[in-house]
């Protein structure tokens, strides 16, 4: 497995450095340059959101970091959850004086240095609330929301909690439609190629040939099954038919797909599994709005795709429609 | 013969030069179940803090506030939060003393574990470097000078990591696929073992541990 | 090598269906469905342009359909040049009654049926110029223009030829703009892995564990050299140099660059190589205007990057600049 | 007996079922400089043809039209175009013709070849399939029976692909890299020596052609 990269120690910084040149409305900021923040901030009155988590998941974490998204976030190593400096930094900077949402995904290490961040920020008096991604179906049953990883569905509850925060809302508010959106989204992945760690001498997986896994998590942990390689169509089959069976509480008739890419996948085959995926759920009388299809989420050059439905009542489809503008999503 | 400043940074030196080789093998244990990256996650913990001058801190406070600083800036990854948070609990609890007894080891773990179990939201049995963490603190408990922890620490933390082999793991997403898991270390209890291997290797005349 | 695919003999058609699906601006046309045209047709007035191609290339060349960008686009299959009958439906449908532009890369297959069509439309009374993209500088020397083909950098040509048709400009000047356009780029692409074709038992062809191929082409055809693999730093300074040694006449002091990824590369990697890019570019007195960095280009699953350079002057910096909106590329 | 309809219909049938087996030979020939897809693109194309009916055509120019519109509509690649408007162009010149003589044959495709030429700007010489119907056309020029026809074109098109395999192509991309093209046959060459020895298996009693 190939890389073009240099030594693997300045693998993170030297791809912030080109991420903040080549789109100029996000900067380094932070003592070590690992909060990634708009290089306009929102005007004072907003709440603020900060997010982060471990690299290697481009667009995915900072790519989000735009107006009517998120405002800062902390970017650790690679697979590894953002330092504590760069959590209270990244809280800090998000903070616009009426208080700032946590909003990342549910893994340990990002739990303890945002919660660590929070505890070392009480004396500063910025009003800190959290919500945790929790898409990932396949890390968790249904009744274990909370051992739920977040994976490409989070960046639904940037939009929705950004949509908020950009129209005003307190942070009660913020925190709410965050959390509302992410109980109303669901995300499955397939995996077809493992991706290799820039420090690590072996893929972090091996699949054979001609096998893929169902359910993998975003940084190659085990999923529901392993087997032989199957007709595209039968795979959006089954992801389709595992996200519908685990609907939340108040789905209705709508919702946004993102299909996504987990690095190596090419747009094709993307496009393939999109254009099922859509035919099965309206199959089953669900109307989609706003369909995502690309690389949103990924693992470095993991071969593979995710699926996340999100489901839509009127509160969440207008925060969706909202205008929204970052790198590499744009709306309105 | 006591701990101080100076014998906290020669440990973390024999860890770290340890580290490097093991690197890939941790990563590869962790590559099983999880992401891959508890290896090169420790060598560059490890590294950092030994560039910490923890051996030169006033006290053993100030020595284990160095590493724990040098690992939280270095990581945010789960075992790296909590090695760095133990650290920083092993500081609070020895404030103010220039060194520290082999006889209050168990005492100050078994605060340094509450911490851990706090944080991280663990429990004890879920396969976990908490469990190799219990296991020290145990063995610890009767010991009286340098060589005694030594083997105590490397026996039971050895122990520890056999022990738990063929039990499934209880955290994280691992839980959901536990059986998967059975016959597997975990990676954070083979760091442990391993570490305290190199540690404790120099403390000890007894150079026969059953790996 | 593993794809999310259902029948090859399927592919191209369920991909262009998730296309259109998938991005409501484009829409399937002609009579077996091979041509991508604006779901809203420009007004009428406005100069044509047309482009086509083999597939396999998304977003290219499909994807660039839009306003400001090209009008209708003839898809072959995987590889292969449009047919005659959708360069005779992508031309018509591209008549807005001044005229129309044919736009595309350089391959034989391509030219000779974009040929025919413009013979058998003579009668029609279509006026119609041809551009062909030739930036690719391994594939020809700088004596050969003629030979040389058209890779990454003829989005650059949509980009501005698009922009003086949307201004109003006539069949001579957008003919004119896109052949200075064309001049004014230079692309050099380095491959890590090749792809497979859906309907290939092997991929097209074979790289040790550690070699890469500096200046191969968009299918794979063989490059300047093969050898092991280097730091991303070395291959950024060669991939510049190189193009810096085939400067076009009139190059200035600005330039925009095009950090492409040819499908499997993940977006971390040319951001790393952005960042040297840059450095030398400024090294070499240049200016970046408007970078862009991501799959514009790519090969299904290839690894690889290409680099291309745009030179500018202030005509073609201005069209660059003007606005122009398709699913992958969005100004203004 | 001379061409009609129903043998070109025969023909192109022996073509289809030929193309199947060859279909990985001939994308791996062209893998080498190329894109890698002759081989999948002559067995759809020649696919399309074998269905386009041209067995029951009116006559031959209707035959010969029925082949070159399947074939333009299954491709643009420029293989297929080329041998699509080799079809056409055999149409035109046929027009009204119910059969077609197997010593008209070279004249024939010696149009066929200038209209190759013309369409594709390529030279004689460049190693491509010009030079294989180029060879045809010399070799069919003194034949007056099928049987005669098949063994000259057999040979003549093998022969043709041996001649220039260590030559370097002239052509495309690869003329830039022409050196490396040495050795190796052309895929559109190769295709043709096997598809014509494919066709005219049947109207041949010699089988033991040098390959
Ligand atoms: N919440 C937790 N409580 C206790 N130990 C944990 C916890 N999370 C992880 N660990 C330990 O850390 C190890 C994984 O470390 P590492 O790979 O560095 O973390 P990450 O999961 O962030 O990649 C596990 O093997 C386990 O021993
Ligand atoms: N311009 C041309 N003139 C003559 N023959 C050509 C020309 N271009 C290609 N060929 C022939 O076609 C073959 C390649 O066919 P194919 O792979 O189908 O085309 P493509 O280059 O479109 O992928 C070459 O081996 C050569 O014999
Ligand atoms: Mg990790
Ligand atoms: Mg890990
Ligand atoms: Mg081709
Ligand atoms: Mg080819």
């Amino acid at each position: 497995m190939k890389k073009l990269i240099n030594d693997p120690a300045h693998y993170v910084d030297e791809a912030l450095d080109g991420l903040t040149l080549a789109f100029p409305s996000l900067v380094r900021d932070g003592a070590a340059g690992r909060v990634i923040r708009r290089t306009h901030p929102a005007s004072r009155g907003k709440v603020g959101i900060a997010t982060g988590g471990g690299f290697g998941h481009l667009p995915l974490f900072a790519g989000y970091v735009g107006c009517g998204l998120v405002d800062t976030c902390s970017v650790g190593n690679v697979f590894e959850g953002p330092n504590v400096d760069s959590c209270i930094e990244a809280i800090r900077l998000a903070d616009g004086g009426r208080g700032v949402l946590r909003l990342y995904g549910n893994y340990g290490g990002d739990r303890m240095n945002f919660d660590m961040a929070g505890e070392m920020l009480e004396d500063e008096g910025i009003a800190c609330t959290t919500v945790l991604g929790t898409d990932d179906i396949a890390s968790g049953g249904p009744d274990q929301p909370a051992r739920r990883r977040g994976v490409a569905g989070l960046i639904y509850a940037y939009k929705a909690a950004g949509a908020a925060a950009r129209s005003g809302s307190d942070l009660d508010e913020v925190t709410r439609i965050a959390a509302k959106a992410v109980a109303a989204t669901r995300t499955i992945g397939v995996g077809l190629a493992a991706c290799r760690l820039p420090s690590a001498a072996k893929p972090s997986f091996d699949l054979g040939d001609d096998e893929i896994e169902m359910g993998i998590g975003i940084h190659g942990e085990p999923g529901i099954w392993r087997d032989k390689l199957r007709p595209a169509d039968m795979i959006a089959d089954e992801m389709v038919e595992r996200l519908l069976a685990d609907l939340p509480p108040a789905a209705g008739g709508e919702v946004s797909v993102l299909m996504n890419g987990l690095g190596a996948t090419p747009m094709e085959e993307l496009l393939i599994l999109y254009r099922r995926v859509r035919a099965q759920l309206q199959g089953a009388g669900l109307t989609i709005v706003a369909p995502l299809v690309g690389n949103y989420v990924t693992s470095m050059e993991m071969q593979g795709a995710s699926l996340s439905i999100f489901h839509l009542d009127a509160e969440l489809k207008a925060l969706l429609a909202a205008p929204a503008d970052c790198p590499f999503w744009r709306v309105g | 013969m006591s701990i101080d400043a100076s014998r906290i940074g020669a440990a973390i030196g024999r860890a770290a030069g340890a580290v490097q080789t093991l690197e890939q093998e941790l990563n590869q244990a962790d590559a099983k179940l999880g992401d891959g990256d508890t290896g090169s996650m420790l060598a560059r913990v490890v590294g950092a803090m030994a560039q910490s001058g923890a051996a030169d801190a006033t006290d053993v406070s100030d020595a284990f506030g160095k590493l724990a600083r040098a690992g939280m800036s270095a990581t945010g990854s789960s075992l790296g939060t909590l090695i760095s948070g133990a650290f920083l609990s092993l500081s609070k609890q020895t404030k103010g003393r220039a060194t520290v007894d082999w006889s209050d080891l168990s005492r100050l773990l078994a605060i340094v574990l509450d911490g851990m179990i706090a944080r991280g939201g663990a429990s004890l049995g879920d396969k976990t470097v908490l469990d190799s963490v219990h296991a020290l603190v145990l063995a610890l408990a009767d010991v009286s000078d340098g060589a005694q922890a030594a083997t105590a620490a490397r026996v039971s933390a050895n122990d520890a990591l056999h022990r738990y082999r063929d039990l499934p793991c209880r955290m994280g997403r691992a839980k959901f696929f536990g059986d998967k898991s059975v016959g597997l270390d975990d990676p954070g209890m083979l760091a442990c073992a391993k570490l305290v291997d190199a540690v404790a290797g120099a403390e000890t005349e007894f150079a026969n541990i059953t790996t």
